[in-house]
């Protein structure tokens, strides 16, 4: 500690309008060091990024880069002192291919005349491999790849820079394994980088990262050695009292329940004769590495993809799942939570209320009049049953946190009124909180009788959430997973396809 | 909406404004507008002795109303991401429509009334199909669908539209009520209307809700199809309505009746701090928009200045205008308040 | 570990070649073209083709400059006001010769330079919707116009007026080797930096800034471009006409999105391309002559143009969601 | 990428393609069966004006012996010049023997017309006009109608008070000339005052609102000089105040000619005179055109094309309503009801076009019984240079604005 520090941050502050984003932040990174940043969605993480890649300026503070002052006020001009930022908002341009995106913004080497497209390729050739990604063809759309592809571009992006700080902000959101990852990670450090790691995932970090420091509400409480605490005192730190039990344990699903949605012979995209149920008073869990069919099945069940073959019954009569309002209408309702929050989720210039009661409009209209107060009266209940606080009703839900806009999504899948809610990956970048008052609503969703099929990129959430899990690979279900016999190790065996490890079931 | 903004990470501040900032926003939008117009009114004293009076306010809200009516249909179908470039021709097809189908006669003006609107309405929803299910850019489909719908109109009348509104109409355009112009009163109606419809409808809502975010609208089961062409045929059946009462007004039609309305009625919307990407939108900043481009045109005809003068200082004005009415603007006062407060 | 999908397979790229915007108008521009060869005798002689591309150059040197402001996401109506001010600056201040010529058009490149200047100092810098400050724009510079010139008139230097409007070496057409020459520039342009920067602010702003990408410096540069090519369209109708117009940019104001639109640019930016354009004026012009060859009653011609006009933006859209469901189901 | 090259490339030929192939030139010859090609090519079919005009064309074409010579195609270019540029061309393609034409431009169309006449087309500008030297124009525009009617205005003033200039569409050539006309007798009369100046598309609809609003900051307004779109300028005038009508001079319209013989409307103080474009011209055109193919006529020499047409001149006095829809004993109007306002009365001419009826002008259809009659042999008048009018580089007369129809009856200052 006694040497120069890689970043030295102190009194950092930042106002968007009257809205306070930072108060007050202190901290240090020692060369050779991953150094955690942890804390809850709105706690300042993502403003403290944007400041140290030059993307916004902070209002008061000082920061240091190896001992000279650092008043960064573009990225690239970040970029020239050394910091280098992968974003948890992924700033791939998909219109362009994998090489651009690489090199972004000076693509063309050249002064004069445009670089060949040969070479351009092989430079970004060059930098993948340099960064061991072999299975990315640099000649590529970025829309044509998954969301992992797009993320280990994103990263390797950052480290092309070749960086005195590197900035990896939720690095593993998408990331199915982060093996690769740390790999880059460690050998970076080795030559004394320092790196700032923002990551949900306290497990991740624990693997990675010495030190952490802890924000609340754009304050930082304390830098911490992570191997002297535990994760409760960290979980204390970040939401500032006591965390509940991340997973209470589930309400075994009451005997005898009925079949509420039956799929048969399901075959779209990648997904391959697909059968299941779901039962009332059931959550279903699906694991899966990614792109192995789980979202082909999610959409299709949703009504928001199409399917070539196979049969959807509800209540045991089969219903047409042709678009997501036919969805809704069928049976009992079938309500789909989508995975991309911002593009297919949220309405950012209408407020929390109306985003909620959008599904209801016409039932909670007065004289086919409605307002606010109106919203806020029928979206009460729902917004209660995820926890989301009443001041934010009124709000545009741009303007609200990852987490909230979550809720506020959830909250508008129960207003559906459908029995059944498919959701795919409800917790995908969200804050402990956010977790647990998402768990409570899914609980409390299926004890009355209704049902989840969830897809979640976290096993440790599907072992501890679910009443049994299916497990998809190569397009098909290769396990049915009880209750009794949920562990994340044998998830991860079947979802790798070793099949052996469990005498595969058929889907009943 | 800038990068800055949407970088803008939440937090849970006591200081925090954010809930009101949108409707704040717009207020503050629509009440700067209606105060620069009340402006040039007052001002235009200067020009003309004439001027500065309710007199003066009297003929401008009269000119405006055609300009408002068919601004909301525009408006409309800018908040759900398109654009109406069919309106001109919507707007002489309403026309001619009256003058021909009504031919002078008040005998079944309840009958062919609405189904002139009928046949107006129509057309929207053709380019709204077109927009919607065959996916065509709304740009091409409401630009072909206007082409074809003058070049019937010109084939129809074969270039001479016949015939006269029925007299009543004329009567009504000219009839006082109350100390006030029948259609400054059908104008208050209309507005009155209309921001119920946009702000306040159930489905009002759901094209905020289109306009906002398609994708998410499907998924969220809304009917965007029917919700886009609903904008489509709104708009057509405001130009239709646009084109009889200036058919009316000028106890007749030409083919060309409807041209001037086009531009003005996208820059009505986009002054009145619409924005043209969608999802973001008043009627009463587009109202406001339309009385303030009507002024403005006023104003300048009084003034004894050659034509490319005139040109030059509305369009001057207009740029000063949207310099006045910027977010940013707007988001630099609240930061400014802000700090004061503090 | 991760399983991730495996590169675009080169199978793929010919689907791709069959969705690209230039070629797809090409091919409706070429059916166009059977049949107005089909019905015109004289369709194909070396004079009517010429005098076809003179007179669809205007209207394809200001949708290519379209192209530019609509990639970056955006519009630009100040189009008719920049061809009314800088045809009608050539047609007051005509150069003789062919030096003449070129100082002629340095002028004209000025004033779309500085207008398109305006624009990008408004949109990019001031954050005014685009079409409504190129709306200002446009009247500003019509206002100009018909202050320079209150009536059709003026003169165009004889060299510009033959010269650029006839053939080199009596075989090709000046006209095209123009609309060529654009077509190369933006071959190239595209290919640079800011070409890329284009496409990538147009697609998403956000994340073209945090590319490291100047976002306003960016809309900056593509409105200069556009201004640029409006100007030359300006010139380009004055050699064509002879004369100045103060009126000249009106009928360009529409038919130039229309062209841009044809040739599949998408209006939310950052996809598209200015050959389409080219290709998508072309084929507007190209129009006019099968209606006329085509013998369509001339009260119903914008029926037909009108139909037209979707039709060719649908047999897109098909071949499109075609290739889109080959891609799908592989 | 190399395919997306491939494209391009391929795009690019297209622009080129076939710039090197070369056929026969356009044939050029009567057609088939022996008759005339004639194009009618107009501007901008939308007003009453514009369609009154192609109907009277249409009309004699089908008037024997016109029937069994002439095979006359209507197209209809807009409002762009470079479509009626493409339009020009694909008629010289064509082997057109003569093309009747509303040019939209005066001056953007001169190429085009330049090389038809050298394929041997024959070019009748009617109405609007062209300054190519090689093409007949056909135009009333040279007559007077600005300084004549400004007399007739500030005659009717008494010589001062304010008054409204409605003009044409702003950039015209038309326009400017009759304005300059006016001035020329305005800039006379200190008296006179212009306090508004508005342009108003010749349209009654925009010469109403524009109307409206000038009122609204000079409601005090003496006089109106408009051009075509007057009756608007009335009806602006009635809804301000429907007991305050002011002297108002204009075009053609049919319902400004009812409104000036409106004994109520001149009690309350309209006056004024009713000249302007005649739709007529264009019958007049192309009798000429069909007398010069025919061998009836020798073609005019170069520089001598342009013809004058006489203008209409009808004070309030002088509007006679006809009874039937012919044009008998001198009548100017037709009764309310039996055409639209806008419609443009001066659609007939004993002397030039005996042939027509109200049919032929608001249907196109030819008078029954009709046949069509020689013009008369001195009919061509010589119309005067103007510059930028009908003539490129060259000296307008001294005496431009000297008045033909009125006579100041006050003095100028």
């Amino acid at each position: 500690m006694g040497s120069v520090a890689a970043l030295a941050v102190a009194g950092l502050s930042k106002r968007y309008g009257a809205t306070v984003a930072l108060r007050s932040l202190t901290m240090r990174i020692v060369p050779h060091e991953v150094h955690a940043v942890l804390g809850e969605n709105g706690a300042g993480k993502s403003t403290l990024v944007k400041i140290l890649s030059g993307a916004v300026q902070p209002n008061s503070g000082t920061i240091e880069l190896a001992g000279q002052p650092y008043a960064p006020r573009t990225l690239l001009g970040a970029r020239r002192a050394g910091i280098s930022t992968a974003f948890q908002e992924l700033s791939l341009l998909p219109n362009l291919s994998v090489a651009e995106n690489l090199l972004l913004p000076r693509v063309s080497g050249t002064r004069f005349w445009p670089e060949a497209a040969g070479s351009i390729t092989r430079r970004a050739e060059a930098v993948l491999k340099e960064w061991a990604v072999t299975d990315i063809d640099p000649v590529a759309r970025v829309e044509a790849l998954s969301l992992a592809e797009r993320q280990r571009l994103e990263i390797v992006r950052a480290l092309s820079h070749r960086p005195r700080l590197l900035i990896l902000d939720e690095p593993t959101a998408a990331l199915p394994d982060a093996t690769w990852l740390f790999r880059q990670v460690r050998r970076l450090t080795e030559t004394g980088v320092a790196v700032l790691y923002i990551s949900h995932r306290l497990s991740e970090v624990r693997e990675l990262c010495q030190r952490a420091t802890v924000l609340r509400n754009g304050e930082s409480i304390d830098t911490v050695d992570l191997a002297g605490v535990k994760d409760d005192q960290i979980f204390a730190m970040m939401v500032g009292r006591a965390p509940e039990r991340a997973y209470p344990a589930p309400v075994a699903a009451a005997a005898g329940a009925e079949t509420l949605i039956e799929a048969r012979g399901l075959t779209t995209g990648r997904l391959r004769d697909v059968s299941l149920s779901l039962k009332s008073g059931e959550i279903l869990g699906v694991a899966a590495l990614e792109g192995q069919g789980q979202l082909e099945l999610f959409r299709a069940l949703g009504g928001v993809g199409t399917h070539e073959a196979g049969e959807v019954r509800y209540n045991g009569r089969p219903v047409a799942l042709t678009s997501p309002r036919r969805a809704l209408r069928a049976g009992d309702g079938i309500a789909y939570v989508p995975e991309e929050r911002k593009t297919e989720g949220i309405f950012g210039g209408l407020t929390a209320a109306a985003n909620m009661s959008l599904p209801q409009v016409p039932r909670i209209a007065r004289g086919g009049l409605i307002h606010h107060r109106l919203d806020v009266a029928a979206t009460r209940t729902a917004a209660e049953a995820v926890s989301l606080a009443d001041r934010y009703f009124g709000f545009r839900v741009s303007d609200l946190s990852g987490g909230n806009q979550q809720k506020v999504v959830l909250a508008r899948a129960l207003m559906t009124r459908a029995r059944c809610l498919v959701m795919f990956d409800p917790t995908r970048g969200v804050d402990v909180g956010t977790k647990q008052a998402i768990y409570t609503m899914m609980r409390g969703f299926v004890a009355d009788g209704r049902a989840i099929l969830v897809y979640s990129s976290e096993l440790s959430e599907l072992v501890h959430l679910c009443h049994r899990c299916l497990v998809i690979y190569g397009g098909r279900i290769v396990a049915d997973v009880g209750r009794d016999r949920l562990t994340e190790e044998y998830l991860l065996a079947a979802a790798h396809g070793h099949g052996g490890a469990a005498p595969l079931r058929a889907a009943s | 909406m800038s990068v800055d903004q949407r970088l803008g990470e939440a937090g849970r501040m006591p200081a925090d404004t954010r809930g009101t900032s949108r409707l704040s926003g717009e207020t503050v939008t629509i009440g700067v507008i209606f105060a620069l117009t009340v402006a040039m009114i007052l001002g235009s004293r200067v020009i003309s002795p004439a001027f500065g009076g309710w007199n003066q306010a009297e003929t401008i809200l009269y000119l405006a109303s055609f300009l408002v009516f068919c601004s909301f249909g525009q408006g409309l179908v800018i908040l759900v991401r398109g654009l109406d470039l069919s309106i001109a021709s919507v707007i002489t097809l309403g026309g001619v429509l009256t003058t021909t189908w009504l031919a002078g006669d008040n005998g079944d003006l309840v009958f062919i009334l609405p189904a002139i609107l009928v046949v107006c309405t129509l057309v929207g929803v053709a380019s709204g199909i077109g927009v919607s299910l065959l996916k065509v850019p709304p740009f091409i489909m409401t630009m072909a669908t206007g082409i074809i719908v003058y070049s019937l109109c010109l084939g129809v009348t074969r270039g001479t539209p016949r015939g006269y509104p029925a007299p009543v109409l004329n009567d009504v355009m000219r009839a006082e009520l109350a100390g006030l112009p029948v259609p400054i009163l059908v104008l208050a109606a209309f507005v009155a209307g209309g921001f119920l419809l946009q702000s306040y409808s159930t489905y009002g809502r759901r094209l905020y809700a289109v306009g906002n975010n398609p994708a998410a609208a499907h998924v969220v089961g809304l009917p965007t199809v029917r919700v886009t062409i609903g904008a489509y045929a709104i708009s057509a059946l405001c130009a239709g309505f646009t084109g009889i009462m200036l058919a009316s007004y000028a106890n007749g039609a030409t083919l060309r009746m409807g041209d001037d309305y086009l531009l003005p009625s996208i820059a009505a919307v986009v002054v009145g701090g619409s924005s043209i990407l969608g999802g973001k939108g008043n009627f009463l900043g587009t109202v406001g928009g339309a009385i303030l481009l009507t002024t403005l045109a006023t104003i300048l005809s009084a003034l004894g200045i050659e034509q490319g003068w005139k040109t030059i200082v509305e369009g001057g004005v207009i740029l000063f205008a949207l310099m006045v009415l910027r977010e940013q603007v707007y988001e630099a006062l609240r930061t400014w308040m802000g700090s004061e407060r503090r | 570990m991760s399983l991730a999908n495996p590169p675009l397979p080169a199978r793929w790229r010919p689907i791709r070649l069959l969705t690209n915007g230039a070629l797809l108008i090409t091919g409706v521009y070429l059916i166009l073209v059977v049949i107005y060869a089909a019905t015109e005798a004289s369709a194909l002689s070396a004079y009517s083709i010429e005098s076809l591309l003179n007179n669809s150059l205007p209207l394809m040197l200001a949708a290519a400059g379209q192209t530019f402001v609509i990639l970056q996401g955006g519009f630009d109506l100040s189009v008719a006001g920049v061809i009314s001010l800088a045809n009608v600056i050539v047609a007051v201040v005509p150069v003789e010769g062919p030096w003449g010529a070129l100082a002629n058009f340095a002028m004209v490149v000025g004033i779309g330079l500085a207008v398109g200047a305006v624009n990008g100092l408004a949109v990019a810098y001031l954050r005014i919707q685009s079409i409504a400050a190129t709306l200002a724009t446009m009247m500003i510079c019509k206002g100009i116009s018909l202050l320079i010139l209150q009536a059709p008139g003026g003169y165009v230097s004889e060299f510009m007026a033959y010269e650029l409007t006839g053939s080199l070496f009596g075989q090709v057409s000046v006209a095209a080797l123009i609309a060529l020459a654009v077509a190369l520039v933006w071959v190239v342009f595209r290919r640079t930096n800011t070409g890329l920067a284009l496409f990538a602010v147009g697609r998403d702003a956000n994340a073209a800034a945090l590319s490291g990408i100047n976002v306003r410096r960016t809309r900056f540069i593509a409105f200069c471009w556009a201004g640029v090519f409006y100007g030359a369209a300006g010139y380009m109708l004055a050699a064509q006409t002879s004369t100045g117009n103060p009126a000249a940019g009106d009928p360009f104001l529409l038919l130039c999105f229309a062209a841009v639109a044809l040739g599949g640019t998408s209006f939310s930016g950052g996809a598209g391309g200015v050959i389409a354009s080219l290709m998508g004026a072309a084929t507007l012009m190209l129009m006019q002559k099968v209606l006329f060859s085509t013998g369509v009653s001339s009260f119903y011609t914008g029926v037909f143009q009108g139909t037209v006009m979707i039709v060719a933006v649908l047999l897109m859209t098909l071949v499109h969601m075609a290739s889109r469901q080959r891609r799908a189901q592989r | 990428m190399r395919t997306l090259k491939t494209a391009k490339t391929l795009a690019c030929g297209a622009l080129l393609a076939g710039t090197t192939l070369a056929a026969a030139g356009p044939a050029h010859a009567l057609t088939d069966d022996g008759r005339f090609l004639i194009y009618l090519s107009l501007s901008y079919s939308g007003n009453s004006w514009q369609s009154e005009a192609a109907n009277i064309v249409k009309a004699l074409a089908q008037t024997p012996p016109y029937d069994e010579m002439v095979e006359l195609v209507e197209v209809i270019s807009g409002t762009d010049p470079q479509a009626q540029i493409s339009d020009y061309e694909s008629m010289i393609a064509a082997g057109a023997d003569g093309i009747v034409s509303f040019p939209i431009s005066s001056t953007a169309l001169n190429r085009v017309v330049r090389r038809g006449c050298e394929e041997g087309v024959l070019f009748f500008m009617y109405d609007a006009t062209v300054t190519e030297q090689c093409a007949y124009n056909i135009s009333y525009i040279t007559s007077g109608f600005g300084e004549n009617t400004a007399q007739a205005l500030v005659n009717a003033m008494g010589g001062e008070g304010k008054i409204f200039l409605s003009r044409g569409v702003p950039g015209n050539s038309v326009d400017e000339r009759h304005t300059n006309g006016a001035m020329h007798i305005f800039d006379q009369y200190p008296g006179i005052e212009v306090v508004a100046e508005y342009y108003s598309y010749w349209d009654d609809r925009t010469t109403q609102q524009e109307t409206a609003m000038a009122l609204a900051a000079h409601p005090d307004v003496d006089g109106i000089w408009a051009q075509a779109g007057e009756f608007g300028a009335i009806q602006a005038l009635l809804q301000a105040d429907p007991n305050r009508l002011v002297p108002v001079t204009g075009e053609n319209s049919n319902g400004f000619r009812l409104a000036l013989a409106n004994p109520d409307y001149q009690a309350v103080g309209l006056a004024g005179v009713s000249a302007g474009s005649p739709p007529a011209q264009s019958g007049y055109a192309f009798k000429l055109m069909m007398e010069i193919l025919q061998g009836q006529r020798e073609p005019l020499p170069v520089g001598e094309r342009n013809i004058e047409y006489p203008l209409p001149w009808v004070p309030a006095d002088a509007v006679t309503l006809c009874e039937g829809d012919t044009f008998a004993d001198g009548c100017n109007a037709f009764p309310e009801g039996l055409v639209p306002g806008s419609f443009v009365t001066e659609v007939f001419n004993p002397v030039l076009l005996p042939e027509l009826s109200l049919a032929s002008a608001l249907e196109g259809e030819p008078t029954p019984g009709a046949t069509i009659q020689p013009l008369p042999a001195d009919v061509v008048v010589a119309a005067p240079n103007e510059p930028g009018i009908n003539c490129q580089r060259c000296e307008p007369p001294a005496d431009l604005y000297s008045l033909t129809k009125v006579e100041p009856t006050v003095e100028p200052n």
